[in-house]
């Protein structure tokens, strides 16, 4: 499905990614895990064509996607969901979503396609007029993933889907994550919570400060020690 | 009774043409982030089209006001690509570019058209007399079709999908290009749009006043303190601030004197400026 | 003893958001702070209250027992609480100690007084070269003091970042994420330089740091914010170990939750 | 010993003889070449529209892009004009005291502009400077409102009421002064400063600087300078009305920094001389003259975003590369 080679991104003299291989398997979820600056967000914007690769290539569906500008990836089928949520803030719900499809033009299939993001997050229904810098935490991580769903993306992306969220509330979203997958979507999964991202997903990649440390199957990372270490330290024999 | 009535028509009219102004004036800062100091001198190439193909040309008033905002639009577009994309995200060096072409258009305009006033005939002349009130109705002319085309504004930018994702280029550019959207082009035609509407209101005031290649300086004025007051990018606020501006100086200029009008809302403009710089109606981001 | 820091019910909310709510804590003394948290925590928004950067909704912040949240960023700066930023701050283009010479020279000459004064600037710049000399030798950059600073490997210019905070002669240090960016080489370097600055200065040291190897080495007290409050505080291996902490970081479990 | 850039303070002799010299050259040339009326006149102009785009010079090294500039020469020129020919005070200390109002008018106000930054600092401007040019035309009595304020009695030095040259020679003096203080400023911690702000302000506050009582201090300085040049330029017109200190006032002196490039004060000076003297000599031409003024400023943002300064530094940059491949 993705197929990562030999990724390095840097900000001016700061080396955020370095020399990253990974793959992900259509009809998977992959996390991806790690501490703060491990450079997770930096790989999400490097995949959408944000930030300018120093080096390597990106493949969807075996297709060299690395020169193509943002919108071009987003019609080849990648679509984000952001760190931070970053709804459009004076947008309602609804119209946060029709921008999800922006790149679409059947108008029914969109009418339904909103119809299936308010049945993964009932809630959104109740609040589709609401302008989205008014929604909770929640509400709001909700719409964002429904926006990157409306461009019937066959790789979706999230990044950071529990941020600030409380433990009842990622609940929730997690599940709508579960269904979404069972659904037949390719997930890449970025998350700081390593508990809930390695429970979500059947393979995982490890991250530390730019570099891939560890990758296999996530019941296998989960008891790994180095990823305890990866986050609390001391403990590390890697 | 009949003074506080023909005051308000005024007042509306002027409401609307500086709604008009200050709407692509303020939606160019949003998406832009450009203060377009040029932004009069669109209003005054549409009075100068409006001379040419209907007062020179012959056309009808009708195609010639529509054919007159098209061509400033049109003109709005190219000079967005040309002098306006090299500043995106520096506002500084976009406000002098825009001084520079606020200097140059007039003077092409005078070199043209010489610096002397000119006049277009009314397309509709007399009053409409309601008991003892009379009504200019090519006033009344001027706030149909300025209503018409607010409007008309306002569905495209609350309703129609190049409205939605205009709003969402302003409020976030880079999550718009997520979600596919290519924003300069976005841009270009955000620019096309905010000269179109300035130029249809010089268009609709050519007959009203006479017209000369400074009179953009004036209404950019009104329309920036139309714009700090409704909140730098605020839609809604610049309408709402157009209704307060033009009817408390239509009340002060009849009562009192307009210099001090003037100055006033100067002042308020100040006030609001250091104490809430986003604006009466604006949120700070 | 009273703590050099205390933070006392300090918060701050920004919207509705808040992003530091009611913490307290003490700092300084013997031993390095270590503030930690996951992302979005409030590390960096305690940071800004605690310099004057930003304004605290409400609560204290006291430094060597005065009160200190009305002042200004520039006055707290010269009661000698410094700070080292996240990203470098550097000037390139100038060379090293050009750049310390800078910071000191700030210090020296704070307000548009001391500048039309000759006297005062000509004492300001003999006082200033010293301490760009003294910082360059803690720094342990000597040999490079005539290079360009914006040439300087990333590293490097962390380095000189703490160097320049140091020109002010601060009493306390807060440093945000010294290690990030850097490479485990230049990671030791700099664990190595902030246990020089704390023990052969004596300057208190308080670190946000997010390598947690790092924050072990050098820590001996922890306080740990999650989601703008202060979950828990105290000697470093204590604090590490509570379960809590654990989960703030790893996340709570799925099933459990 | 290690340099640091403040040891630059020190220029090359050379460059101080020269710069000494082409000061003379400017202030005597009337002396050898004869007293043209016209090429005086521009020269006042000259001198005090370069005084004039200094000061605004000031407020660009802060970043901070002021509008009410064509308003603080408006101020120094009718309150010079107030206290000579109605206060019955002498030249000087009008003069003097016109720079202080202008300063005095920027201290008010500065505690509150100062903290607004940008683009809303330009808009905040731009409101002082017509609600002061609007009391110039609503206070008829004191300001003589749309008619202007006429009657100004020329300057008069040491009891000598001064002739076309002598306006010249103060007007020049002024210039040069504002010119060789602030270059002295610049090369000093001045610059330092301002430089350091404009890079990196967070720095410069953690170590302990007051960027706002600094910034408040520019603003003052530089306003006293708008204030000295508005007096002159009062007392060599004899006549001034509002529309001189309006909005176009205060952006032709940031059109003569863009011009001469913010970056350097030399430059400055010589935009003054290129775009000051134009509408005089073009006066046949008046008509394409604004047109003109205006393409070529547009083209000057396009490909020269640096002015003069830059196309100098570019091409010494150039001609060095050349030197070492040959």
């Amino acid at each position: 499905m993705l197929e990562a080679r030999n990724i390095s991104v840097a900000y001016g003299p700061i080396a955020a990614l370095r020399d990253v291989s990974f793959s992900v398997r259509p009809g998977s979820v992959c996390a991806i895990v790690g501490a703060n600056g491990a450079g997770k967000s930096t790989l999400m914007k490097a995949l959408c064509g944000l930030v300018p690769l120093q080096a390597g290539s990106f493949h969807l569906d075996g297709q060299d996607i690395t020169a193509l500008p943002t919108d071009q990836r987003i019609a080849k089928g990648l679509a984000l969901s952001p760190e931070g949520r970053r709804l459009f803030p004076e947008l309602s719900t609804y119209e946060n979503l029709l921008m999800g499809a922006y790149l679409r033009r059947d108008r029914q299939a969109i009418r339904e396609d909103i119809d299936k993001v308010y049945g993964y997050f009932p809630r959104l229904a109740e609040r589709q007029n609401s302008q989205g810098r008014h929604l909770s935490g929640g509400e709001q991580q909700m719409c964002a993933i429904g926006r990157a769903l409306m461009s019937r993306p066959r790789l979706l992306l999230l990044d950071e889907p529990s941020l600030g969220l409380a433990p009842n509330v990622t609940l929730e979203v997690a599940r709508a994550i579960r269904r979404i997958s069972q659904d037949g979507t390719t997930i890449v999964l970025v998350e700081q919570n390593a508990r809930l991202a390695l429970k979500l997903s059947q393979h995982a990649l490890v991250l530390e400060t730019g570099r891939l440390v560890l990758d296999g199957p996530s019941d296998e990372i989960m008891n790994n020690p180095h990823v305890t270490a990866a986050y609390l330290g001391g403990h590390a024999t890697a | 009774m009949q003074i506080a009535i023909q005051i308000s028509i005024i007042a509306l009219m002027s409401a609307f043409v500086y709604a008009l102004i200050a709407l692509g004036f303020t939606l160019v800062f949003g998406i832009m982030r450009v203060v377009n100091f040029a932004h009069g001198e669109f209003y005054m190439l549409g009075a100068y089209a409006m001379y040419v193909l209907y007062g020179l040309l012959g056309w009808p008033y009708g195609s010639a006001l529509i054919a007159g905002a098209l061509l400033v639009g049109a003109a709005g577009f190219v000079l967005e690509r040309v002098l306006f994309r090299r500043f995106t995200g520096d506002e500084m060096g976009g406000m002098i570019m825009s001084l520079a072409l606020a200097i140059t258009l007039q003077a092409a305009i005078s070199l043209v058209f010489t610096v002397d006033d000119l006049s277009v005939a009314r397309p509709v002349e007399g009053a409409l007399q309601i008991g003892s009130v009379f009504l200019a109705l090519d006033q009344l002319y001027v706030v149909g079709v300025t209503l018409l085309a607010l409007a008309a504004f306002y569905v495209l930018i609350e309703k129609t999908r190049v409205g939605i994702t205009i709003r969402a280029v302003a409020q976030d550019s880079e999550v718009a290009r997520l979600q596919g959207v290519r924003s300069w082009r976005m841009t270009a035609l955000t620019f096309a749009l905010s000269c179109l509407l300035a130029g249809l209101a010089g268009a609709l005031m050519a007959p009203v006043y006479t017209i000369h290649p400074h009179m953009g300086e004036l209404v950019v004025v009104k329309a920036f303190i139309i714009v700090v007051l409704g909140g730098l990018g605020s839609l809604p606020g610049a309408v709402i601030a157009a209704l307060i501006l033009s009817f408390t100086e239509a009340i002060a200029s009849t009562f009192y004197n307009s210099t001090v009008a003037t100055m006033l809302s100067f002042l308020i403009v100040m006030a609001v400026l250091t104490v809430r710089p986003a604006g009466l109606m604006g949120r700070s981001r | 003893m009273s703590a050099v820091l205390q933070v006392r019910n300090l918060s701050r909310a920004f919207g509705g958001i808040r992003a530091v709510d009611g913490v307290s804590f003490e700092a300084g003394g013997d031993g390095i702070t270590g503030l930690i948290g996951p992302n979005g925590a409030g590390k960096t928004t305690m940071f800004n209250l605690i310099t004057g950067t930003t304004r605290a909704s409400s609560g204290e912040v006291a430094f060597q027992g005065e009160r200190i949240e009305r002042l200004s960023a520039p006055a707290i700066a010269r009661k000698g609480l410094g700070r080292t930023f996240q990203m470098t701050h550097v000037f390139p283009g100038l060379s090293v100690l050009d750049n310390l010479y800078r910071a000191a020279l700030f210090r020296q000459l704070p307000s548009p007084w001391s500048l039309v004064r000759p006297a005062t600037v000509r004492q300001g710049r003999r006082q200033a070269f010293a301490q760009a000399e003294q910082a360059l030798a803690m720094i342990g950059m000597e040999s490079l003091a005539n290079d360009d600073a914006g040439a300087l490997a990333y590293g490097q210019q962390k380095i000189l970042g703490v160097g320049m905070a140091l020109t002010t002669q601060p009493s306390m240090l807060l440093m945000d994420e010294p290690a990030a960016g850097l490479n485990a080489v230049e990671t030791d370097a700099m664990s190595a330089l902030i246990e020089r600055v704390h023990h052969s200065a004596g300057v208190s040291i308080v670190l946000v740091e997010h390598d947690m190897n790092m924050v072990m080495r050098l820590c001996s007290h922890l306080v740990v914010l999650v989601n703008g409050r202060l979950l828990a505080s105290g000697p470093a291996a204590t604090v590490r170990d509570n379960p809590q902490v654990i989960d703030a970081y790893l996340g709570a479990d799925l099933e459990n939750a | 010993m290690r340099r640091t850039d403040l040891t630059l303070v020190h220029r090359p002799v050379g460059v101080r003889a020269a710069e000494l010299l082409v000061a003379a050259a400017l202030l005597a040339w009337p002396l050898a070449l004869g007293e043209s009326r016209f090429a005086l006149h521009v020269g006042v102009m000259v001198a005090l529209y370069a005084t004039l785009a200094m000061s605004m010079n000031l407020m660009l090294r802060i970043g901070q892009l002021s509008l009410a500039h064509g308003a603080l020469f408006g101020i120094g020129a009718y309150v010079s004009a107030i206290l000579t020919r109605d206060a019955g005070l002498g030249f000087v200390s009008a003069f003097v005291l016109a720079g202080l109002a202008s300063a005095l008018i920027a201290l008010v106000t500065a505690p509150l502009f100062m903290r607004i930054k940008g683009v809303h600092f330009a808009l905040l401007t731009f409101a002082f400077g017509e609600v002061v040019v609007l009391c110039f035309v609503e206070f008829v009595d004191i300001f003589g409102g749309n008619n202007g304020f006429g009657q100004i009695p020329p300057a008069q030095l040491l009891g000598h009421t001064l002739d076309r040259y002598g306006s010249y020679l103060l007007a020049t003096t002024l210039a040069l002064v504002s010119y060789f203080s602030l270059q002295a400023m610049y090369r000093r911690e001045l610059g330092v400063i301002t430089a350091s702000l404009q890079q990196d302000e967070a720095l410069v506050t953690a170590s302990g600087f007051e960027a706002l009582r600094f910034r408040v201090a520019v603003f003052v300085l530089s306003a006293a300078m708008a204030g000295w040049a508005g007096s002159l330029f009062a007392h060599y017109q004899g006549y001034i009305s509002p529309d001189s200190f309006g909005f176009w006032t205060a952006v032709n002196a940031v059109i003569i920094n863009v011009l001469g490039g913010v970056g350097a004060l030399l430059g400055v000076v010589v935009g003054g001389f290129l775009l000051i003297p134009l509408p005089e000599l073009l006066r046949d031409l008046q008509q394409y003259q604004r047109f003109i003024y205006g393409i070529v400023l547009m083209a000057l943002l396009c490909f020269m975003p640096k002015g003069l300064a830059g196309l100098w530094s570019g091409l010494i940059e150039r001609l060095r590369v050349g030197r070492a491949r040959a």
